[in-house]
């Protein structure tokens, strides 16, 4: 049985300007032990789709519609006090800026051991051991002494260590990562993605990485799902949307990759994907990539493309009326 | 008037007016014992040494607990106190033989004798910083005839002696707390009173304790007295209300009317020796409009109507004079005043030729004095003049009237029984007070002449041709003597309030 | 493997719903802001009656300095609006010439602290070193002094009047302004476009006064917004002590102060300076309020 | 962190010398000086020049204030001109006074101030925070002196339910006593909690909408854990602001003592300068003086541990 299920799942921000629709019904599931990567431009509802899971979108000007199952239990309809027990229990978060995302004045082993003496009842000296254990885990040096420093004494990599080592305190079901390496330097990043990918394969932990960056979806994830303007247009396990990509959107991502162009030789300028992102006010009954696709016919503007197998099975779905790799020459 | 100690806060104006108040009445300081008075005054004495002290507030204090050689009674006649009848003076006027009264004791139990007479004078002659050697300067030296009887020896005749014996200098101090505290003596006083001196809390309070020792011990039925010092006095006549206080010394004027209203209240009145007046800086190189010419200072003085000033600031409770002797001074001849006449003063400040004549009037801060100060103003400005109100701290205000850096100052002098203390001094050449700088041979010689006689008729005829001299050439205004109110509670009896503004609270008494 | 182009997305082919508006000039986007924020338009109109009372208002009314001793203390009625005070003037005319005496002690206060603490401030943020440690014990030293015992003693050497008032009020603001620009100017002087004006040679005075000064306005502009009417209040309290202005000019304070001696006979004399002042400080405070906030760049949707 | 504070305590020491420098030639700058005051009403030169010369005033200055300082290190700071009492005695008298009202005013200030703060915060929006902030502008607008009038028309006039002026000693009658504090402190605190009300608000809810408090949240943390995570970062803002308005406490007690009579350090200095009594007004300032350095040490080492970034990177001066 699937770990997670998430269905119709709608994000909608209230703002001076109107409605802003971040996440329009969109569907994954996650197994257990997992990396799912949830990729896109920035603004397409990545992140607003995974931080609805555990609710922890502004409450006074989201709305969130939809199901989401974890084992079975409707998070949904959880009220705001049994959701306190599923975050950070089974369901944990890593966010994106390491340098804000620990409190200044607490010392790094006490913002850890937070998370155990709300979810366990572990005695304080267990704590202070477990905090070790974990930092030792998460592959920070001298886990002992770093424990009593404060975050202002620690590198981004260092922190981000921290960050995750709290979030698998509690050995939770499922690891959110919300662009774990974006702020870090590229040597670090290598070392952060080792980290997630070792917790995967220890404690089993499955984990939802939004990102944009293409490169670590390809070392790390084993299934994508590719989103545009809050809907999801692709799902396919990672080495089938490298080799082939079916949705024409999805297709010019890879394009725009300098290293992918390189492959294919010769000395072209980078394709680009002509047009704009669409405003996230608007959620016509169309494929909203239309005016910027190649393929588009007026089917494409007529009714919204429901999200039908791709012809390489093993759940490759895909949102198009004209889906298939590459055609032109 | 120079009611120094009554200004001594420079940010005064404080606290309200309150129409009745009668909170729960815990004693405001510590709970004084049953039966003992508590008496609130505008100022904190400074020492209570009779020979260095300076305040009037030090005078308040001193009735309850020192008694003087001489006192004055309602008519501001000279009565005798400690001394058991008027001085014998000698037919040259050069010696004074003072008779003590027998059987007094001081409030240390030492017996109260010609010595100890003796041994005051002479620290008050000859202690360094004494504030009583002029006041006795015409003293040569004080002889003991017999332990009953004391003789002073006088360089030359002195009229205005005996009132300063029914001042500061008559008190007299016990010789045996003397030799103990030496100049500390104000810490600890010991004189002879109904009261003796328990304890002083600076800045708050100062108790009395009746005294067992004192000659009259039967007429005084309060077991002691607390002084409580309230600068302000609308707070002191809420107090008062309130319970707090028994008696409230020296409230303003609409402090006063309101108590009037109050049913658990009653008010004392004086209309005391003290007057209000504005000095005019006379000095040749002033170069004030009003320095320059005596028609603008005769027009200056029309032009304020000392009757509307009495009753638009005082409530009409002060008495209009321009002299400075008080209505009850024998030695007083009613002094012929300038009319307050505003087109007459239009006249002269036109035929001055100076256009709208600048005339700068120093005030010493306080709501009352500034209330008077813009009244003046408004009158001054109907005729012509361009007035300009300078209010300012005290001290300073003294410290430039006394370098002659001024135009007009508003300050009066809290009076003297003897007519030589509201003279001398003040009209005289090179006078500490002559704020004016007004220098007159005339008035010089009138002064003294009338300083070294004992002739009551020929006093009040050399004063008289002073004063008269003094209103011609204007270097001084005097405005009007001060009503001076005491707000005590219904149930206090047997206050004697006499003109010199002081209130006697020997034989008060608090019904039950 | 890098990220390319993804992040800031293709541009190029105009999109046809947005047309790109010309650029609106800065202040009238924060006016705009600004007037959408109730409180603050509110604050403002306040602002802006007290100014029209302090300079029309005297034309308007009678003379503030005229006498009435024969109706002293009396209630509203035809003549006198607002009634009359303890020496028979009107209150009216008072309180307008109050408006004025507050407006000059409050706005030149300020403006004086400004005049001497701003340079004071870029210098100690500047140079840091001794200048700033010298800089801030004096800044400690005034800010240790009750300002009101200073301006007791300086009423008692020159004698009480509104110039002392407004020497000692901004002599008590000097301290904070130094404070808030040496902090700004501790935080743009690492910034790089101050170190990218010192490589080029200019002066220290050059790079402080074009460089630094006019990216704190907004900090100083709040800052004037309260120091306002803390110079008003201030003025108010050292005329409620006696220390400030010359009779016969009108201040609130001193109002208040002989409307103290009268709250029995006649309350309503102590009322209306005390609503005159706080209806001024309230209008500035709330002003200040919607300028800090649409002033403030961090400023949340 | 020690060398850190020992650099502060080194820059109080400065600062009180400075002040003391700056009042002992403040004082003299007064036209008049305690001799023509203690002349009395009719002052002779020779009286002046013997009462100047008993205060030592007739010598050079340097020679004065040396001695002053060298007397007032020895804990002498000489006796009152008007009534020879011991400066000592005088301030040990008046200062629990004052001390009082201030003490009783910061914490009315502080504790109303940051509870409204963090309750306007935590209910942004809500009816609450316009109270609140009603509350703050009330605070900030109101001249505080009239404020007291108001009082004294409203609870002693009319209903006599507080006595209106005066002071009295808490050991001797704590009932008398807190019923004549009641007012002023009110008075003295509103403005002191309107200003840390507002400055508890802006910073908290800065902190509100910071990483580390979401992180909490994700943590399964309640409200009033976010909360703590956020508070404990906009104390240190608070404590800075608490500091600054010591300052102008002080200078409000002294109005406040005006008004309600009580004889504290305000009265004292006010009264000091009238009487230039150049001793006591010496002694009351500095010890003013030395109030507020004190609490800024307070403040700085309160701020150096609420922010453990100050307690390894050096100063935030």
């Amino acid at each position: 049985m699937t770990l997670l299920e998430v269905s119709g799942l709608r994000v909608t921000y209230r703002t001076e300007d109107g409605p802003v629709l971040a996440a329009k019904d969109v569907s994954f599931s996650l197994g257990r032990g997992e990396i799912l990567a949830l990729v896109g431009e920035s603004g397409c509802g990545k992140t607003a789709t995974a931080m609805a899971i555990p609710r922890l979108l502004d409450d006074t000007r989201a709305t969130i519609g939809g199901s989401v199952l974890l084992d079975g239990v409707e998070l949904t309809a959880l009220s705001e006090r049994r959701m306190r027990d599923v975050r950070g229990k089974d369901i944990s978060v890593v966010f994106q800026e390491p340098m804000t995302s620990l409190n200044p004045a607490f010392t790094v082993g006490r913002q850890i051991g937070e998370v155990l003496r709300q979810h366990t009842g572990l005695t304080r000296r267990q704590v202070r051991e477990r905090v070790v254990e974990l930092l030792d885990l998460v592959g920070v040096p001298d886990a002992r002494r770093r424990a009593g420093s404060y975050p202002h004494e620690l590198s981004g990599g260092m922190r981000q260590r921290v960050m995750i080592a709290t979030a698998v305190a509690c050995d939770p079901k499922v690891l959110i990562a919300d662009e774990p390496t974006t702020a870090l330097d590229v040597t670090i990043q290598a070392g952060v993605l080792d980290v997630i990918r070792d917790l995967r394969e220890q404690l089993g932990t499955a984990v939802i990485l939004i990102t944009h960056d293409l490169g670590v979806v390809a070392e790390v994830a084993d299934r994508v799902v590719v989103m545009y303007s809050g809907r999801h247009v692709e799902h396919s396990p990672t080495a089938a949307v490298f080799d082939r990509p079916q949705h024409p959107y999805t297709i010019g991502l890879l394009d725009a990759l300098p290293a992918r162009a390189a492959l294919r030789g010769g000395r072209r300028r980078l394709t680009e994907i002509p047009g704009l992102v669409p405003s996230p006010a608007t959620d016509p009954d169309a494929c909203q990539f239309a005016p910027r696709c190649p393929r588009a016919t007026a089917e494409c503007t007529a009714a919204r493309p429901a999200l039908t197998g791709a012809d390489g099975g093993d759940g490759h779905l895909v949102a198009c009326y004209h889906p298939g790799p590459r055609r032109d020459a | 008037m120079r009611r120094r100690t009554y200004r001594a806060g420079a940010a005064t104006a404080a606290a309200l007016l309150l129409a009745s108040c009668s909170t729960p009445g815990s004693g405001s300081a510590p709970e004084a014992s049953p039966n003992t008075l508590v008496v609130s005054t505008p100022t904190e004495p400074d020492s209570l040494d009779p020979t260095l002290a300076n305040t009037f507030a030090a005078r308040l204090v001193f009735t309850s607990f020192c008694e003087k050689l001489y006192d004055v009674d309602s008519d501001l006649k000279i009565v005798p106190q400690l001394a058991a009848a008027l001085p014998r003076v000698s037919r040259d006027g050069r010696t004074m033989d003072i008779v003590l009264r027998r059987g007094v004791r001081f409030n240390d139990g030492t017996p109260f004798t010609a010595a100890a007479v003796k041994t005051t004078l002479d620290r008050d002659l000859t202690m360094k910083a004494s504030a009583r050697a002029g006041e006795l300067s015409a003293i040569s030296r004080v002889e003991v005839r017999d332990p009953t009887t004391v003789r002073l020896v006088l360089k030359h005749p002195s009229a205005p002696l005996l009132a300063q014996l029914a001042d500061r200098s008559g008190l007299i101090m016990s010789p045996t707390a003397l030799k103990r505290l030496g100049a500390d003596f104000g810490t600890a006083p010991v004189c002879v009173g109904p009261f003796k001196f328990r304890d002083r809390v600076s800045g708050n309070e100062m108790d009395f304790v009746k005294s067992t020792d004192y000659y009259d011990a039967d007429k005084v039925r309060l077991n002691g007295i607390r002084y409580e010092f309230i600068t302000n006095s609308s707070v002191a006549t809420a107090n008062l209300e309130s319970g707090d206080v028994d008696a409230a010394e020296h409230i303003d004027a609409n402090d006063a009317i309101t108590l009037r209203g109050e049913s658990g209240t009653r008010v004392l009145h004086s209309d005391t020796i003290a007057y209000q007046s504005i000095s005019i800086n006379v000095r040749p190189g002033a170069g004030t409009a009003l320095s320059r010419s005596a028609g603008l200072r005769k027009a200056f003085e029309m032009s304020i109507d000392r009757g509307a000033l009495n009753t638009s600031v005082w409530k009409s409770q002060n008495v209009p004079d321009c002299g400075p002797l008080p209505a009850q001074s024998p030695l007083r001849v009613r002094p012929h005043c300038t009319p307050y006449d505003p087109a007459a003063a239009r006249a002269l400040v036109r035929k001055s030729g100076v256009r709208s004549p600048a005339v700068q009037l120093m005030v010493p801060t306080g709501a009352a004095t500034q209330r008077e100060a813009q009244v003046i103003q408004s009158m001054a400005q109907d005729v012509g003049f361009k007035v300009s109100v300078r209010p300012i701290d005290l001290v300073s205000g003294l410290d430039l009237a006394r370098n002659g850096k001024f135009d007009a100052f508003l300050e009066g002098w809290s009076g003297r029984v003897d007519p030589d203390g509201d003279t001398n001094d003040i009209i005289t050449t090179g006078g500490s007070n002559n704020f004016s700088g007004y220098s007159d041979r005339t008035v010089d010689s009138l002064i003294a002449r009338a300083a070294a006689t004992n002739d009551d008729r020929q006093r009040s005829r050399l004063y008289a041709r002073a004063v008269r001299r003094v209103g011609e050439q204007r270097p001084l205004l005097y405005l009007y003597h001060n009503r001076w109110f005491t707000g005590t509670s219904a149930k206090l009896h047997g206050v004697v309030y006499q003109p010199d503004g002081i209130p006697r609270f020997k034989t008060a008494h608090l019904a039950r | 493997m890098n990220n390319a182009a993804l992040e800031n997305g293709p541009s190029a082919a105009a999109d046809p719903g947005a047309a790109a508006p010309e650029p609106v000039p800065q202040w009238r986007r924060t006016l705009r802001r600004l007037l959408r924020r109730r409180m603050a338009v509110a604050g403002a109109v306040l602002v802006l009656l007290f100014l029209l009372l302090a300079l029309v208002g005297p034309l308007v009314t009678g003379s503030q300095t005229r006498l009435g001793l024969t109706h002293l203390l009396a209630g509203p009625s035809g003549a006198h609006p607002l009634g009359t005070d303890d020496l028979g003037r009107d209150v009216l005319a008072r309180i307008t010439g109050g408006a004025r005496v507050s407006l000059l002690a409050g706005v030149v206060s300020t403006a004086l602290a400004l005049v001497v603490g701003v340079p004071l401030g870029l210098a100690a943020g500047y140079y840091r070193g001794w200048a700033d440690s010298v800089l801030m014990r004096l800044t400690d030293l005034v800010l240790s002094f009750p300002y009101l015992v200073f301006a007791v003693g300086m009423a008692a050497i020159l004698g009480p009047s509104l110039r002392n008032v407004i020497i000692a009020l901004a002599v008590a603001e000097v301290p904070s302004v130094v404070r808030i620009v040496r902090g700004e100017t501790l935080v743009l002087r690492s910034q790089d476009f101050v170190e990218a004006a010192v490589a080029d040679g200019a002066r220290d005075a050059a790079v402080m006064w074009r460089e630094i000064l006019p990216n704190m306005t907004n900090t100083l502009i709040v800052k004037a917004t309260v120091a306002i009417p803390a110079g008003i209040l201030g003025e108010a309290a050292l005329s409620f002590l006696g220390l400030g202005v010359q009779p016969p000019q009108a201040s609130w304070g001193v109002m208040l102060t002989s409307a103290q001696q009268f709250l029995s006979q006649d309350p309503l004399l102590a009322v209306f300076p005390g609503v005159a002042i706080a209806l001024t400080t309230l209008g500035f405070n709330l002003l200040g309020d919607g300028l800090r906030d649409v002033l403030d760049p961090r400023e949340l949707l | 962190m020690i060398r850190y504070l020992l650099r502060r305590a080194g820059t109080a020491v400065v600062t009180l010398f400075l002040a003391s420098i700056a009042v002992f030639l403040g004082v003299r700058a007064l036209p008049g000086d305690p001799a023509t005051v203690l002349a009395g009403e009719s002052p002779t030169p020779e009286a002046v020049a013997a009462i100047r010369q008993q205060f030592g005033l007739d010598q050079p200055l340097p020679v004065q204030y040396l001695h002053y300082v060298t007397q007032a290190l020895e804990g002498n700071l000489g006796s009152s001109t008007q009534d020879k009492a011991p400066v000592t005695h005088i301030l040990a008298e008046r200062l629990p006074v004052t001390l009082e009202l201030t003490v009783l005013a910061m914490v009315v200030g502080i504790a109303v101030g940051m509870l409204a703060g963090i309750v306007a915060a935590v209910r942004r929006g809500t009816a609450l925070d316009y109270a609140a902030n009603a509350f703050g502008l009330f605070g900030l607008s109101i001249p505080h002196f009239w404020l007291g009038l108001l009082g004294i028309v409203v609870f002693s006039v009319h209903w006599h339910v507080l006595p209106a002026s005066g002071f009295v000693g808490f050991a001797d009658d704590p009932a008398g006593n807190l019923e004549r504090m009641v007012m002023p402190v009110l008075v003295l605190g509103t403005g002191l909690a309107a200003v840390i009300m507002r400055q508890t608000r802006s910073s908290l809810l800065g902190q509100l909408s910071a990483d580390y408090v979401r992180t909490a949240r994700s943590k399964g943390m309640s409200g009033l854990g976010q909360l703590g995570h956020a508070l404990r970062n906009s104390l240190t803002t608070v404590t800075t602001v608490v500091g600054l308005q010591l300052a102008g406490l002080i200078s409000g007690a002294v109005i406040t003592e005006q008004i309600f009579v009580i004889p504290g350090f305000g009265k004292l200095i006010v009264d000091g300068v009238s009487s230039r009594n150049y001793p006591v007004i010496q002694g009351a300032v500095l010890v003013t003086v030395t109030g507020y350095v004190l609490v800024n040490l307070l403040v700085d080492v309160a701020y150096a541990y609420l922010d453990p970034r100050l307690r390894t990177a050096g100063a935030p001066e």
